[in-house]
């Protein structure tokens, strides 16, 4: 049973290469690919629903020398969310690429993408990771300049060379620990870590690469013009998908390889650019005249919500009030992707319809697309943290968590976070109230309306109204009372 | 034991050497010279931890990882070349019409004709930038204008 | 202000690479623990292979090489859908042209040696695969546009061979009971033989590919400054 | 029998459902004009934009939308409880005496604007759009009154909220945007409050569904915070400011529901989260009590100089409010009125609500009803003056049994003048509305078609309020403010006469405060305190102007000047390397340094690098090695 855990990864691997092969028919190979990952996806989070820690070690030859898979409730849940996210994304772009000569060029780079998300989720081995974060970011840069215009391709560029500055850093962590340690396997290292100095150069190293990939303030310089420029598709795919990646990597090595090390006063460190991102996230939101670039800057706010929670889990001895804040962690990571993707792939409909994504002008397009319209109203309350959506309840055990643990300090940047995410919110929204004439159907383009507007609903209702899932697919006994 | 520290010792320098001129150098082609070069510096590391003295065999497992690393490294070095290619000849496109607006504006005299080599990879393949791509988004101030990372 | 940053940052850099360095100087003072170097030798036998790093790199993490050869494609993806490839250059000259003519079949030569002897000694598919780059390289350099390697459709092939072999084997072996790419006994060694010959071939056409730096297309690497040029060898 | 008790969760979850057909009716709109056509050409659409030539069915949808409330509210006996563990991290529902009184007059008043809404709307533009939000707003008004815990009531309390945004900008009007930009704004600062009020109420009382006697523990913050929040919502003085802006710039069924049951909640808000009868907060209840009665005074004179019937009726509610909010601070400053004193917020806030929305309904049918038959306009005015008399607490009406259920805590107080006090605000209300009354009876009305079941739904709201005293109140009940009102009518019909006979006498006064009155009456006082301050202190005034100048052009600039490219130096390598490298020298610093806090079993013992390495022989010789 644990040998499935493969697939996830091996199947959008064997479409990509087929996509590849097949130019003419890759939107076809692609889209069923899609659907067989997504499934593949979602069965190894149902193993792991039923059967709990699912862990197998490649080739048959045990840890210290094949290279491990293992998925646990933290892998399973980011891979279910992933899954979802990414078959949204995959029917939408079968029709946003429909008739273009950039879907020859999409399919197979978007399943190796997919193949190397879902590897990291899954992946035991931290040169393995090491392997998959290129994929990664290979891949992603690939695509962000699928347009080719000057801008997206300047600003991958450099989004590339700063993914490949990160990986570096990273590596040069695991060197470091395989000299110590002599083993490359989460678990075996795990047992033999302890709070040695090289230990912690080693986190340092490997954090501060992350970081830099998953665009933690202030070095989120790359991010907008990145994610901003990217085709509609894409950009849902690394807002939501992408930097959860590193972001995963970071919460599993601190929270559960580092365990010994990761200090209150480190996790404060991550805890004040978690901050400094909200505010000038939200900030930078605010203030952008275009809609993808809002949305973009509101990433980088809402990675910065993630990490507000490391110095309250630091702070916190092993117990129901640090498993809450560790599943509301996970949750509002978990929002966010459904959300920005939803947001992403509707404001990449009103930019199509529109011929811009000028937000003062956006009025007349809003009011002509209400599905679309609709689904930005969702996922923008999601991204507030209007209940009932996931980050309502992530918000809420965070600032609790703030008095707990007498950090109260945080709860003012929840707060004005939350104000200023409604402010950008709202901005956009006000648009569509004008008195231009609205179409007699909700939906007026079914295939690239609906998958958005599922997201938006996932990350509003699915997530909030029924947290618990969450909870027990982390293996923590009962929601906070 | 000391010839070992040299090793990896050295690759460490490398590897701080490689980010200084990374992020000190605005050239593209040396900051992806630099990035190789600190890429080799980590690689030097597992090659010194892979050394088990004199007599026992060294140890495989760093050198297949470094194999590895050097074919990844391989990989981006040619995409970024690939992309910095492509976005040179974005600007040159940019600036020929550009040019070729003004000389249109200054006189009405036709544009000097173009011979077959001067022809710019965008004009090759119209299907490349589709008009949805070039929406009115890019002539606005709020688009970003990125700084080029080499200059 | 330039000037003072580039300063700050060499200083921060010195102080990274002086921790850094005493890290490591910590690390390696101490006793040199068992590490995977005993198991990996201990266990050789079984991998069908005798080179130790050929081992590694194909049987105890195999999934990291398949891997790696996805990355390799996703840059060549990434080049193509850039845009078509630019001209070629300049015909070489004759003298030139003799030795291309003599080089380039004797890399090619050399690459399957190198793919063979990778079994017990260093060499194998990556080595040889750039053998075989090298050759392509060097056609494009005097002056053959495609570099010798096929039109679109056969390369599109050629470059997914390796990582589609391998992947298709590991698969074969999951389905048929023995896990992703846990060998069965006995047969380890013509399993590597032939994924690395795959994978020699992909690695070879992809290298090529990436340096002609463009997507393949039917008169694409014709145009511009190669128009006179088509004539083949 | 078990199914009865999901009638809670129908009660909001239904009018959730509808929202989707009620949004895809798509609304009617006049044929479309040449830039219209213009738009349509440019964008290549697949949508086909028509013209639906009458309402369509759906509209009609939203008047389904309460049934299941009300009928939960008349048939479930109270104490029905129905736990839903899995929404949100455990929610539970009950039908608790006051949420009773509050589900059954919620539903009514919302029932009977949703007729109104229906058939009045069905022809307006992107009546699809106003439906949805109205039933969003509906549900999530029922959803907090259901809801037992901080969960249900802060995501009702917000929905309702956000959704009444857009009834209030429905028109899109400016000074409909101009409402809705201050509401928006208002509203949001009091959920962000109340968000952070009910977080610490949870965190102190460690309960989601805290109990009286829990939260008697709370400290100042969470009272504060609570007081804070909701009194937006409540209209208290002067957080009032988006009230007399909104209510009258939405649309009449919304204005009917915002201010007769949804600014009702803070109240319900209230009763819940503060330690009602179980702890004297003298303070906070002789604050809340001050708030209230400053309040109530300050909403009746300026509502009195209103020329908009709609503002008219805002500032009564917002002075309604205000005697609340009296009521129950001194509830709070003597636990031992609580139960009566709950009852009677309770049955005076459905007096109100009924009264109110049946107001503001009635000025929308003196606008807009037919004129033919030519009986209509009478009995709308007639029933105008009767709902008037029922408001201000007339003997025999609803608002004199409400009014005696509120005279023992009245009576009761700690201060004796409260009770003259009231008496004073009574004569005063009846003077708003004899204002009221008189500039309804002066409104000229433009007749539109399908006012027939809006009028009938109306009648039947005005039958409920007449029967209300009759149903709920004893009979010693029914003669309340038999001295103040008559009074109040005497003085209201001097002043009438007066104003009949010499029309210019009151003019003057007229429009003299503006709806929204503070944010409006800031200006001419900035423009005062300057004039003044530049005579007494001129070089003083001076640089403050420049000041002023200084900051309103920095505002500006914010608010409407692209933001320059303010990372272009981040983005530069060197800059963002330097922060790289020195965050990465912090990380290693603080890690170095710092003591791990988790401890974290046997991986924590200070075990050093050559103990471990010994550990790891032994794991690869033990162990790790592989399975043959």
């Amino acid at each position: 049973m644990a040998d499935l855990l493969i697939l996830p990864v091996l199947v959008p691997l064997l479409g990509g290469l087929l996509a590849t092969a097949l130019p003419v028919r890759s939107a076809l190979v692609g889209t069923l690919a899609a659907l067989a990952t997504s499934l593949s996806g979602l069965g190894i989070t149902l193993l792991v629903w039923l059967h709990g820690d699912l862990g197998t070690v490649l080739g048959g030859w045990g840890v210290p020398l094949g290279i491990g898979l293992s998925a646990d409730g933290l892998s399973a849940a980011l891979l279910a969310m992933a899954s979802l996210v990414a078959l949204a994304i995959s029917i939408y772009a079968g029709s946003y690429f429909a008739g273009s000569a950039q879907a020859r060029h999409f399919w197979p780079l978007w399943l190796l993408l997919w193949s190397a998300l879902n590897g990291v989720f899954l992946a035991a081995d931290l040169f393995n990771l090491y392997v998959m974060l290129e994929l990664l970011g290979l891949s992603a840069a690939a695509l962000g300049a699928l347009t080719g215009k000057r801008e997206a391709i300047a600003a991958n560029l450099r989004y590339l060379l700063v993914g490949l500055l990160g990986s570096l850093t990273y590596l040069l962590g695991v060197a470091l620990l395989y000299t110590a340690y002599g083993t490359l396997d989460i678990g075996l290292l795990g047992e033999r870590l302890g709070p040695t100095p090289i230990a912690a150069t080693a986190l340092a190293l490997m954090v501060s690469g992350l970081a830099l990939k998953t665009a933690l303030f202030p070095l989120h310089f790359w991010l907008p013009p990145a994610h901003a420029n990217a085709p509609a598709p894409v950009s849902a795919a690394l807002s939501a998908l992408v930097v959860k990646a590193s972001f995963y990597l970071i919460l599993r090595l601190w929270t559960e390889l580092f365990a010994p090390i990761a200090d209150i006063g480190a996790a404060t460190l991550l805890g004040l650019l978690g901050a400094g991102a909200v505010l000038w996230g939200s900030w930078r939101a605010l203030r952008a005249q275009r809609l993808k670039l809002l949305a973009a800057y509101s990433t980088v706010a809402q990675i910065g919500y993630l990490f507000l929670f490391f110095p309250l889990l630091a702070s916190l001895p092993p117990g129901t009030a640090r498993d809450d804040l560790f599943a509301a962690c996970v949750l509002m990571a978990l929002t966010h992707g459904f959300a920005k993707a939803g947001f992403f792939l509707a404001a990449g409909l009103v930019q199509r319809k529109a011929g811009h994504d000028r937000i003062s002008e956006l009025g007349g397009v809003a009011q002509r697309m209400p599905a679309t319209t609709f689904s930005i109203a969702l996922a923008g309350s999601a991204l507030v943290g209007l209940p009932p959506s996931g980050s309502f309840i992530g918000k809420w055990v965070l600032m609790r968590g703030a008095f707990e643990t007498g950090q109260w300090w945080w709860l003012p940047v929840t707060v004005l976070g939350t104000l200023l995410a409604a402010a950008y919110v709202f901005r956009v929204l006000s648009r569509a109230f004008g008195l231009e004439p609205t179409p007699l159907q909700f939906v007026t383009n079914a295939r690239s309306e609906i998958p958005a507007l599922l997201l938006a609903f996932a990350s509003v209702a699915l997530l909030g109204l029924a947290a618990g899932p969450v909870w027990a697919i982390l293996g923590f006994g009962a929601a906070p009372a | 034991m000391s010839a070992q520290f040299l090793y990896g010792g050295a690759g460490i320098l490398l590897f701080a050497l490689g980010l200084w001129s990374l992020l000190v150098h605005e050239a593209l082609l040396r900051k992806l010279i630099a990035i190789n070069i600190a890429g080799g510096g980590v690689f030097h590391v597992f090659i010194a931890i892979a050394y088990r003295g004199d007599t026992a065999p060294p140890d495989p497992v760093p050198h297949a990882l470094v194999l590895t690393g050097i074919v990844v490294a391989v990989s981006a070095t040619a995409l970024v070349l690939a992309l910095h290619r492509r976005l040179e000849q974005a600007e040159e496109s940019a600036a020929d019409a550009e040019g070729r607006s003004e000389s249109a504006s200054a006189s009405s005299a036709a544009p000097p004709p173009r011979t077959p080599t001067e022809r710019t990879p965008t004009e090759r393949t119209p299907t490349e930038l589709t008009p949805a791509d070039l929406t009115p988004a890019d002539l606005t101030p709020e688009t970003l204008h990125p700084e080029t990372p080499h200059g | 202000m330039k000037r003072d940053l580039a300063l700050l940052l060499g200083i921060l850099l010195a102080l990274l690479a002086a921790l850094l360095l005493w890290a490591l100087h910590a690390t390696l003072a101490l006793e040199p623990g068992p590490r995977l170097a005993e198991l990996a030798s201990a266990r050789l036998e079984e991998t069908g292979v005798s080179n130790p790093v050929t081992a590694v790199l194909l049987n105890y993490r195999a999934y990291d090489t398949l891997l790696e050869l996805a990355v390799l494609l996703a840059a060549l993806l990434g080049i193509w859908s850039l845009g078509p490839a630019p001209a070629g250059y300049q015909r070489s000259g004759p003298a030139l042209a003799a030795l291309v003519d003599w080089i380039v079949p004797l890399a090619i030569l050399a690459g399957g040696y190198l793919l063979w002897v990778g079994g017990h000694a260093p060499g194998g598919a990556f080595q040889a695969g750039a053998l075989l780059g090298a050759a392509g390289v060097i056609l494009r350099l005097s002056g053959e546009p495609s570099a010798g390697l096929p039109g679109e459709p056969a390369q599109r092939w050629l470059v997914v061979l390796g990582a589609g072999v391998f992947a298709v084997v590991g698969g074969g072996l999951l389905a048929s009971g023995f896990g992703f790419l846990t060998y069965p006994p006995g047969q380890a060694k013509w399993l590597i033989l032939l994924i690395e010959s795959a994978a020699t071939v992909a690695i070879g056409v992809t290298l090529t590919a990436a340096y002609v730096g463009g997507r393949p297309g039917s008169g694409t690497a014709h145009n511009g400054t190669g128009q006179s040029r088509t004539v083949q060898r | 029998m078990t199914l009865i008790p999901w009638l809670l969760v129908a009660a909001w979850v239904w009018p959730l459902l509808l929202a989707w057909p009620v949004a895809g009716q798509g609304g009617s709109w006049r044929a479309s004009s040449a830039t219209d056509g213009a738009v349509t050409a440019a964008v290549p659409s697949t949508a086909p934009i028509t013209v639906p030539s009458k309402a369509h069915w759906r509209g009609f949808l939203t008047i389904l939308g309460p049934l299941p409330a009300l009928l939960a509210a008349l048939l479930l006996p109270v104490g029905t409880r129905l736990e839903l563990p899995w929404l949100f991290l455990g929610t539970a529902l009950e039908l608790d005496p006051v949420g009773q009184v509050y589900l059954l007059f919620t539903a009514m008043l919302w029932l009977i604007a949703s007729v109104y809404s229906a058939f009045s709307l069905r022809t307006a533009e992107h009546a699809g759009r106003f439906g949805a939000l109205f039933l969003l707003a509906m549900a999530g008004n029922l959803w907090l009154i259901v809801g037992q815990d901080l969960f249900s009531f802060y995501a009702g309390f917000a929905m309702m909220g956000l959704a009444s945004y857009g009834l209030v900008i429905h028109d899109a009007t400016p000074s409909a945007l101009r409402a809705g930009k201050v509401y928006l704004v208002m509203a949001l600062l009091g959920e962000v409050s109340l968000f952070a009020a009910l977080v610490i109420i949870a965190q102190q009382t460690g309960s989601t569904e805290p109990s009286p006697e829990d939260l008697a523990q709370l400290t100042a913050l969470p009272i504060a915070l609570v007081l804070l929040g909701l009194g937006v919502k409540a209209g208290l003085v002067p957080l009032h400011l988006w009230l007399p802006l909104a209510h009258p710039a939405a649309p009449v069924p919304a204005s009917a529901v915002l201010s007769g049951t949804m600014i009702k909640v803070a109240l319900l808000g209230w009763l819940r989260f503060l330690p009602v009868g179980t702890q004297a907060l003298p303070e906070w209840g002789g604050l809340l009590a001050a708030g209230g009665l400053l309040t109530l005074f300050y909403a009746l004179p300026v509502g009195l100089v209103q020329a908009d019937p709609k503002a008219i009726l805002a500032y009564s509610s917002v002075s309604k409010m205000g005697l609340l909010m009296l009521v129950l601070g001194l509830v709070l400053m003597e636990p031992a009125l609580a139960p009566v004193g709950v009852a009677g917020i309770a049955l005076y806030a459905a007096s109100h609500a009924l009264a109110k929305g049946g107001l503001f309904l009635g000025v929308g049918l003196r606008k807009q009803a037919a004129l033919r038959p030519a009986l209509v306009q009478p009995l709308v005015l007639g029933g105008l003056l009767f709902l008037a008399l029922a408001l201000v607490g007339a003997p025999f009406t609803s608002g004199a049994v409400a009014k005696y259920a509120l005279k023992p805590v009245i009576e009761g107080a700690d201060w004796p003048w409260v009770a003259a006090a009231v008496t004073v605000s009574t004569v005063g209300t009846t003077l708003l509305m004899g204002r009221l009354i008189w500039v309804s009876a002066g409104t000229r009305t433009h007749s539109a078609p399908g006012y027939l079941w809006p009028g009938i739904a109306w009648a039947l709201l005005i039958a409920l309020v007449a029967l209300f005293p009759f149903v709920l109140g004893k009979a010693t009940s029914w003669t309340t403010n038999s001295v103040a009102v008559p009074l109040g009518v005497v003085l209201a019909t001097l002043v009438a006469l007066a104003a009949w006979r010499n029309p210019d006498w009151l003019k003057p006064l007229i429009g003299l405060i503006p709806a929204g009155d503070l944010i409006v009456l800031s200006r001419p006082i900035g423009a005062l305190v300057k004039a003044f301050g530049g005579w007494l202190w001129r070089p003083l005034g001076r640089s403050a102007a420049r000041i002023a100048r200084f900051a309103i052009d920095r505002y500006e600039r914010v608010c409407n000047e692209p933001p320059g490219d303010v990372e272009r130096g981040l983005r530069a390598w060197s800059v963002a390397g330097a922060l790289w490298i020195g965050i990465l020298a912090l990380l290693v610093l603080a890690l170095l340094s710092g003591e791990p806090l988790v401890d974290n079993g046997e991986a924590s013992d200070q075990v050093g690098i050559q103990a471990d390495s010994g550990r790891q022989a032994e794991a690869i010789a033990n162990g790790e090695l592989p399975p043959d």
